[in-house]
């Protein structure tokens, strides 16, 4: 089998369909061999664009593996502390309501330190778009039990899996934001296949829009592998992503 | 000039407003209430945002998001919903937000809590503690004009008798001079452009401009505030020149305090007074010279001894240095106790005159 | 000149509000005043007190008296403290019969039967207002015009319709108070 | 026009550029391409990662640079009449 | 009509059926006239000595007007910080598992300050029972907008009544704790009716059960009228309960 | 003895097990989260309980409660975290529960935060710096009986050294004296039977047997923090009788100034030093005695110039004490700069006994 | 039995102990009382507060108790015969 | 006597487990021993470093090395501040052909192509292993045994199956080395 030549874009006649880096993007990041959450900030930097609304956002980001982004994304950004991005972000907008404004967070920055935070902005209806990479651990300091670890998994603080007696129940972050009258848009993505990541795109597109309509509070929570905490080979990451989160937070919008 | 009669939490808000503030969040607690109520009333009158956040931490957070943004923006509480706030201010410190919080004390026992951080990491953050609703009133500006100066939070160390005594005062903006643009809020013009903006606590910057990381920036932040330290240190001083005694206060302790002296001296007493007006950074020059001459300094604060540590550094003589004041709490915890009173100071200053200085 | 008056009573008697129409009369009239209330959430039969400073420059006065000259007594269940920090010779208005005058020997002390004046100008519950007006007349620190239109600002928006009963209330204080006030010969003020 | 050449393989409708020294070797993309046209390298790239390589039968569905948090991929799909690519 | 002699109980034959001071009260209360407050205090401690669990029991009681409860129940309580009963209750329960343990707590305790420590108790699955006052607003502190205040309710800081485009919406606490899977016993009741103390009773009664049996974490909201900050008459508390309140929290049990 | 090769969180863990520590919460943060991790995996063997808190503040108020219970409990986290906690320190303050923090630092820039408190209102902390793994095994079981003994909450000082180095250990119960009963836990047996326990920062007691109230408890607590004061300062000092230099550090880096000392020493430099072991209480009387006869104070220390404080109150004579520490992190943020090390300091110790002492 | 007297009253079945120094006057019980047999008084009590006073007609429900949040009420229900109370 | 490790490579050379076995070695034989690693997570490609301490009583070494004596260079490229440290005259062990071993002119240089060692060893990740078991070969400072049953010990359960392997590598390294200790006449423990 003969490797063709991938060094150079073809000679012949070709139309380029999809393209590496997103051009928001400054730099390299250094999260791990088979990282979900790069390909979520792609994602994100390619909806701002495409929406056009580049030169009035802003972002608020929280303590993850994810926050070293804001160093490589081209975005006005306040990197806040942890758990706190919703307030953060609701005061930018109450005095910048012509801004769009976005938070990027974990499940550890979300579901655990930041819970009060996140519920308030949804109900008070703030004119934000959150955005929860969830991975089901807290990635960045080594793998620990969060919020959102699944019952059997194991982590770091839950050695023999997470036991519901001991460690209690995951918290189903989007089923309880859409339980909040103030939250215009929810919904649940992955990038775990080329098709969720799809979805999870158009997701992101229509909370922005949720936002510039100016209907609410909107969330998106999407499903990130995160190999190095799951104590996984990277390539096997999408599969425990689809074997045990994706059957405890099912894909979809939760709000109609 | 026309006088309102303001209660001081509204008179604060007033005058918050007056000097420009546009965004407030915060929560609920006696005595800081009066102030939220007074925003909440106010604010969107002036075109402002008053959050009634739903925690100390939320309503601190958001104040530094909207100060991020280039807004004049504050929050406040008391006590226990100060110390909920203090990671929140050590990172507004550490990233260099102007961040205005009101203390609207219930007494004088949290004067570590302003002066030492208790946050985290190496930073200090501006305290004003007024004497009386008057310099209430201006400080209320102030403490704004002085965080977008430094970009720097600044604590307004308030109390019950300020937030809840009614006055005549006058309120109108004030001029403490010119102050730098604020082209490091953040606005999203600047996104997409490769220079957008960046305000992190560990500044690494972005990738294709790279911040000078925690350990410069740490060392930056801490000498910015040695030169805080140079400049903004405030006091006032009476009966200097000839004092035997100087006795030693803040906030509105001093107000007493010097009442007191005031007697005193009708009566023959050699004594003065001095009020570090900046609980941070303490005049201690000041004191180091007001101190120079006297035999003794009495240091009158309602608390254990706070204020005594700033004083035992800086005084003349460390050996002259005696407490007079004490914890005092009224039954209901939510005010100053018997303490707070011109005759009881007047007898513990009477009683350390009598005692001879020890060494 | 700085006066100092100091309100004691209970909850309901409407000694806040008292205190405040006479701070705002002064504050109206261009002069320097100050109000401090100390009362436990205006719990009916607790303890309410309030203290005023009234002064033609900025006031010397502490937001704790540590003297005063005046006082309105409206009941005695809470009043002690208050009373052993007035000045020998002040005046002292007291609400009759639920204080005894003599009570007060070192003052100049005037009586009102603020419940009966109160009934009598058909206003009952201003009892406040019918001390306050008494005090004034003894006193004089505020026109009487500026008591009423600061009482009528300091109306909450639920309670305006008071407003005349309460104007009643304030003048028929004054004069329930003028015949001890022409027997001592206007000493005060 | 046949999606298939003789061989019963797709036809090579598209093709990538690889930029194989940003590659982690994570090998989501291997397992994403539909036409299986993605193999690991043997040799090494300059952080010390095997990086995918192109077989003949690319379709320019972008499903690698889709999953890949590397962006290591930019995608093309020809454009007059593709299908002779290097079989 | 003649008045009958209150005085003493009746001289003629007589059983008495319902006695006015629970026997667990040590003193009198300071709370307003017409506050609802009070009469779930009776319903509590009436309930742990019908179950017989008073030497066993420990409580954790919050700030708000029910905290000067603390002075006259005679129970062992732990007077803990704004908003954190449940994390308290949570630390002395698994290292008493034996004790029955409850918080007591308000709608300002528990949806604002502490919504944090509620939902993840719950969530957890603690085999604790919170109990929420829930009158819609701070009291203690003089009648402020707290997150479940209704829509269009005035406070203190809603003086136009409360707007959801500048305050959002109302949290329905019961209805989020029902949302978790460690939450075994969730019920919201009301004191403004007899009918509504009688049911509520009831829900207290299964969730102390529910703890007992070791099924999970229990939450009992319980709607009581705060005419003071309210700024109604006493009276008319249970009618503004019912008109207002009662419509956006529907009372019943929220687990079967 | 048989030593065992552990990490330092992992030996303090197995520590405070040993000395009876029965409950634990935590959350994650570098460098605690090896502390969490070790008691997560350890404490269940031992009948103990470690719950995955979800925040700082849950964790702080579980172990409060479990504290409150009769437990002997424990959090820690670092920085930030436990920035978070000040409200509920201040309160195991107040309300006297023996409640043990681990901060297992990232630096020594939270020497404020450890002893004035941050939270609110007049208390202190006891807090405990170790200077190596070996004492920091000692010390985290000395936590938990200061604690008991005193009813009040203590604070292990640890940084990324002692977390994060392994070194041969061995971790027996040790017996620092009987402690008094535990009566004040509440356990329930009392309620109904009007003797019911209760505890509460505002102490106003039961009806029927009222309590002192807030006034006279918090004079209490204060008081109590002064007699604490009288009693448990620690502290270890060398050369000082003929020391013309003395270098005063904490914690780990007390360990690199030891052993600059000795080179120093060998060098025929004399010059001494003296470490806190007590950061509160500060070891005050102790360092105004070994400094009488010293001609230079030199404090070492990793952040701005905190401790500075207390050496410039106690030190005999103000005037001849140096700063010669600073702010120095490593570029993640998460550990010590370059001024931890041997060869760093021994140059400013030298370049500081190059110049006159200045007055 | 009828339960109604002959001026088309319920029969008084039982009766309450009201101890009105506790009352606080916010009449949640007049409004409770299914019989309607709770009226406020004129005169004040210890506290300064009107206080309930009992009528005729008292079934011995305990809704006035139930929702009392002073503590004011004890209840009894006449045991052999009742219906001889004052009317 | 005290006798200090540095170990400088690059992440995926097995510089930490190689450290921990010594460290152990020296515990499980009744000695005092420090372990102080410092790698930035292990990313592949990055630096990766450790020291080990080794003593008869309590250690006097910081837990920042002051000077160490000897080391061993797994990878030149993060290596230069590391072997600064070094005392003059002291053992190091370096990876040829990665490392130069004239680039140490100071010291007591022992090279060792651990790659090849490894690979003929049938061992080829225990890179790490060779290098230590050259290291104690050179340095004597545990007993051979020691070593095996620590690495056993230090291996994570689910990499078990790697131990013959690596007890191989170790003796292999131990080979290599010898022949230029016998030209050196084993100067140096
Ligand atoms: C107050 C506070 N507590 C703890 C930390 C430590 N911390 C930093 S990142 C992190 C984990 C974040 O987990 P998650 O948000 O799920 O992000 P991930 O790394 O999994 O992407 C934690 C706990 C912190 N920075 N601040
Ligand atoms: C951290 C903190 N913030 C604020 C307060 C002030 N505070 C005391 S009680 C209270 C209101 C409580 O409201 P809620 O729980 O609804 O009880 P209610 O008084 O309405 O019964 C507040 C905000 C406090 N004690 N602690
Ligand atoms: S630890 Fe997990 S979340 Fe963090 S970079 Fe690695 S894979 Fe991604
Ligand atoms: S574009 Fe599609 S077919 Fe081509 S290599 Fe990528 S995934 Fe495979
Ligand atoms: S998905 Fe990207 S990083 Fe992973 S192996 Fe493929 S090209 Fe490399
Ligand atoms: S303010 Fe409201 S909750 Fe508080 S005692 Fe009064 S009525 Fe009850
Ligand atoms: S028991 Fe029933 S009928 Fe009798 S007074 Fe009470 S509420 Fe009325
Ligand atoms: S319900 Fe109780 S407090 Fe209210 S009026 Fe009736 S008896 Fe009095
Ligand atoms: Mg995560
Ligand atoms: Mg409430």
């Amino acid at each position: 089998m003969t490797v063709i030549d991938t060094s150079q874009p073809p000679a012949g006649p070709a139309r380029r369909v999809a393209e590496a880096r997103p051009s928001l993007l400054l730099g390299e990041h250094s999260l791990c061999p088979g990282c979900g959450e790069p390909i979520a900030l792609r994602l994100l930097l390619e909806v701002l664009q495409e929406l056009d609304v580049v030169q009035r956002s802003i972002g608020v980001v929280g303590h993850g593996c994810y926050g070293s982004f804001v160093r490589i994304m081209d975005v006005d950004v306040l990197q806040c502390l942890h758990g706190r991005a919703p307030a953060c972000a609701t005061g930018i907008k109450r005095v910048r309501p012509d801004c769009v404004v976005f938070t990027l967070q974990g499940d550890g920055d979300m579901a655990n330190e930041g819970l009060h935070e996140v519920l308030h902005a949804a109900a008070r209806g703030e004119k934000i778009t959150c955005i929860m990479l969830n991975n089901g651990v807290f990635g960045d300091t080594g793998g620990q039990l969060t919020a959102t670890t699944v019952l059997g998994q194991r982590t770091k603080t839950s050695l023999a899996g997470r036991d519901a007696r001991e460690h209690g129940y995951p918290i189903p972050v989007a089923e309880l934001v859409a339980g909040l009258r103030g939250a215009a848009y929810v919904a649940r993505g992955a990038v775990s296949t080329p098709g969720a990541v799809v979805q999870t795109k158009r997701m992101l597109t229509r909370a922005f829009e949720t936002q510039l309509a100016g209907a609410g509070f909107s969330l998106v929570e999407i499903l990130t592998m995160c190999p190095t905490g799951w104590f996984v080979p990277a390539r096997e990451g999408p599969g425990y992503l689809g074997d045990s989160m994706e059957r405890v937070y099912p894909l979809g919008e939760l709000t109609t | 000039m026309t006088l309102e009669l303001l209660e001081g939490s509204e008179a604060i808000a007033a005058s918050a407003i007056a000097a420009g503030c546009r965004f407030f969040a915060g929560y609920p607690m006696s005595p800081f209430t009066g102030l939220l109520e007074s925003m909440s009333r106010l604010l969107p009158a002036a075109g402002g945002v008053c959050l009634n956040a739903a925690s100390e931490i939320e309503g601190v957070n958001m104040a530094l998001g909207a100060a991020a943004a280039g807004a004049r923006a504050a929050t406040g509480s008391c006590g226990q919903g100060i110390a909920l706030m203090q990671e929140t201010i050590a990172e507004a410190a550490l990233n260099e937000t102007p961040l205005v919080v009101f203390n609207m004390a219930r007494n004088q026992q949290d004067y570590f809590q302003a002066t030492r951080g208790g946050g985290w990491g190496d930073y200090r953050t501006i305290t004003l503690a007024p004497k009386n609703i008057p310099e209430a009133v201006e400080h209320a500006q102030l403490a704004f004009h002085l965080a977008d100066k430094h970009r720097a939070p600044v604590i307004f160390y308030g109390d019950p008798l300020l937030a809840q005594t009614r006055v005549g005062v006058e309120i109108r903006p004030l001029d403490f001079g010119p102050l730098p643009p604020k082209d490091w809020a953040l606005d999203g013009t600047r996104s997409g452009t490769g220079k957008s903006r960046q305000i992190w606590t560990w500044a690494m910057g972005k990738a294709t401009q790279p911040g000078p990381g925690p350990d410069r920036h740490w060392k930056a932040i801490a000498a910015k505030f040695d030169a805080i330290a140079e400049v903004e240190a405030r006091h006032e001083q009476r009966y200097v020149e000839d004092a035997e005694t100087l006795v030693v206060a803040f906030g509105t302790a001093a107000t007493f305090v010097e009442y007191v002296v005031e007697e005193l001296r009708a009566d023959g007493h050699r004594i003065g007074w001095f009020r570090p007006v900046t609980l941070w950074p303490f005049p201690g020059a000041a004191l180091a010279q007001a101190t120079a001459g006297t035999r003794r300094v009495l240091v009158f604060e309602l608390n254990a001894g706070q204020m005594l540590d700033d004083v035992l550094i800086h005084a003349a003589d460390r050996s002259a240095v005696h407490f007079i004041g004490g914890v005092s709490i009224a039954e209901s915890g939510l005010a100053f106790g018997e303490l707070m009173d011109a005759p009881v100071i007047r007898d513990r200053i009477l009683a350390a005159l009598g005692r001879e200085t020890r060494s | 000149m700085e006066r100092e008056l100091v309100v004691t009573g209970i909850g309901g008697q409407g000694i806040q509000l008292l205190a405040k129409t006479l701070a705002l009369a002064a504050t109206r009239e261009g002069r320097y005043a100050m109000l401090s209330a100390d009362y436990g959430g205006e719990m009916r039969g607790g303890p309410s007190k309030a203290s005023v400073v009234i002064g033609d420059g900025p006031l010397r006065a502490l937001p704790v008296l540590a003297s005063a000259w005046s006082a309105i007594v409206a009941h005695h269940r809470f009043s002690e403290p208050v009373l052993a920090r007035l000045r020998p010779g002040g005046p002292v208005i007291v609400n009759r019969p639920l204080v005894d005058p003599a009570s007060l020997p070192h003052m100049t002390v005037y009586d009102v039967d603020a419940a009966a004046v109160a009934a009598a100008a058909d206003a009952p519950h201003a009892i406040g207002f019918v001390l306050l007006g008494a005090y004034n007349a003894v006193t004089r620190l505020v026109a009487p015009e500026s008591l009423v239109s600061a009482m009528e600002e300091v109306l909450p928006p639920y309670r305006k319709q008071y407003a005349e009963a309460n104007a009643r209330a304030l003048a028929a204080g004054a004069d329930a108070v003028r015949p001890q006030l022409e027997r001592a010969g206007e000493v005060v003020a | 026009m046949s999606k298939r050449d003789s061989s019963g393989r797709r036809q090579t409708r598209g093709t990538v550029v690889i930029d194989k020294d940003r590659c982690k070797g994570c090998e989501l993309c291997v397992a994403a391409c539909p036409p299986r046209v993605l193999v690991m390298s043997t040799e090494v790239n300059a952080m010390g990662y095997r990086y995918p390589q192109l077989l003949a039968g690319c379709t320019g569905c972008t499903a690698c640079q889709l999953v890949c948090p590397d962006f290591v991929f930019s995608v093309y799909r020809f454009t007059p009449a593709p299908g002779r690519a290097a079989a």
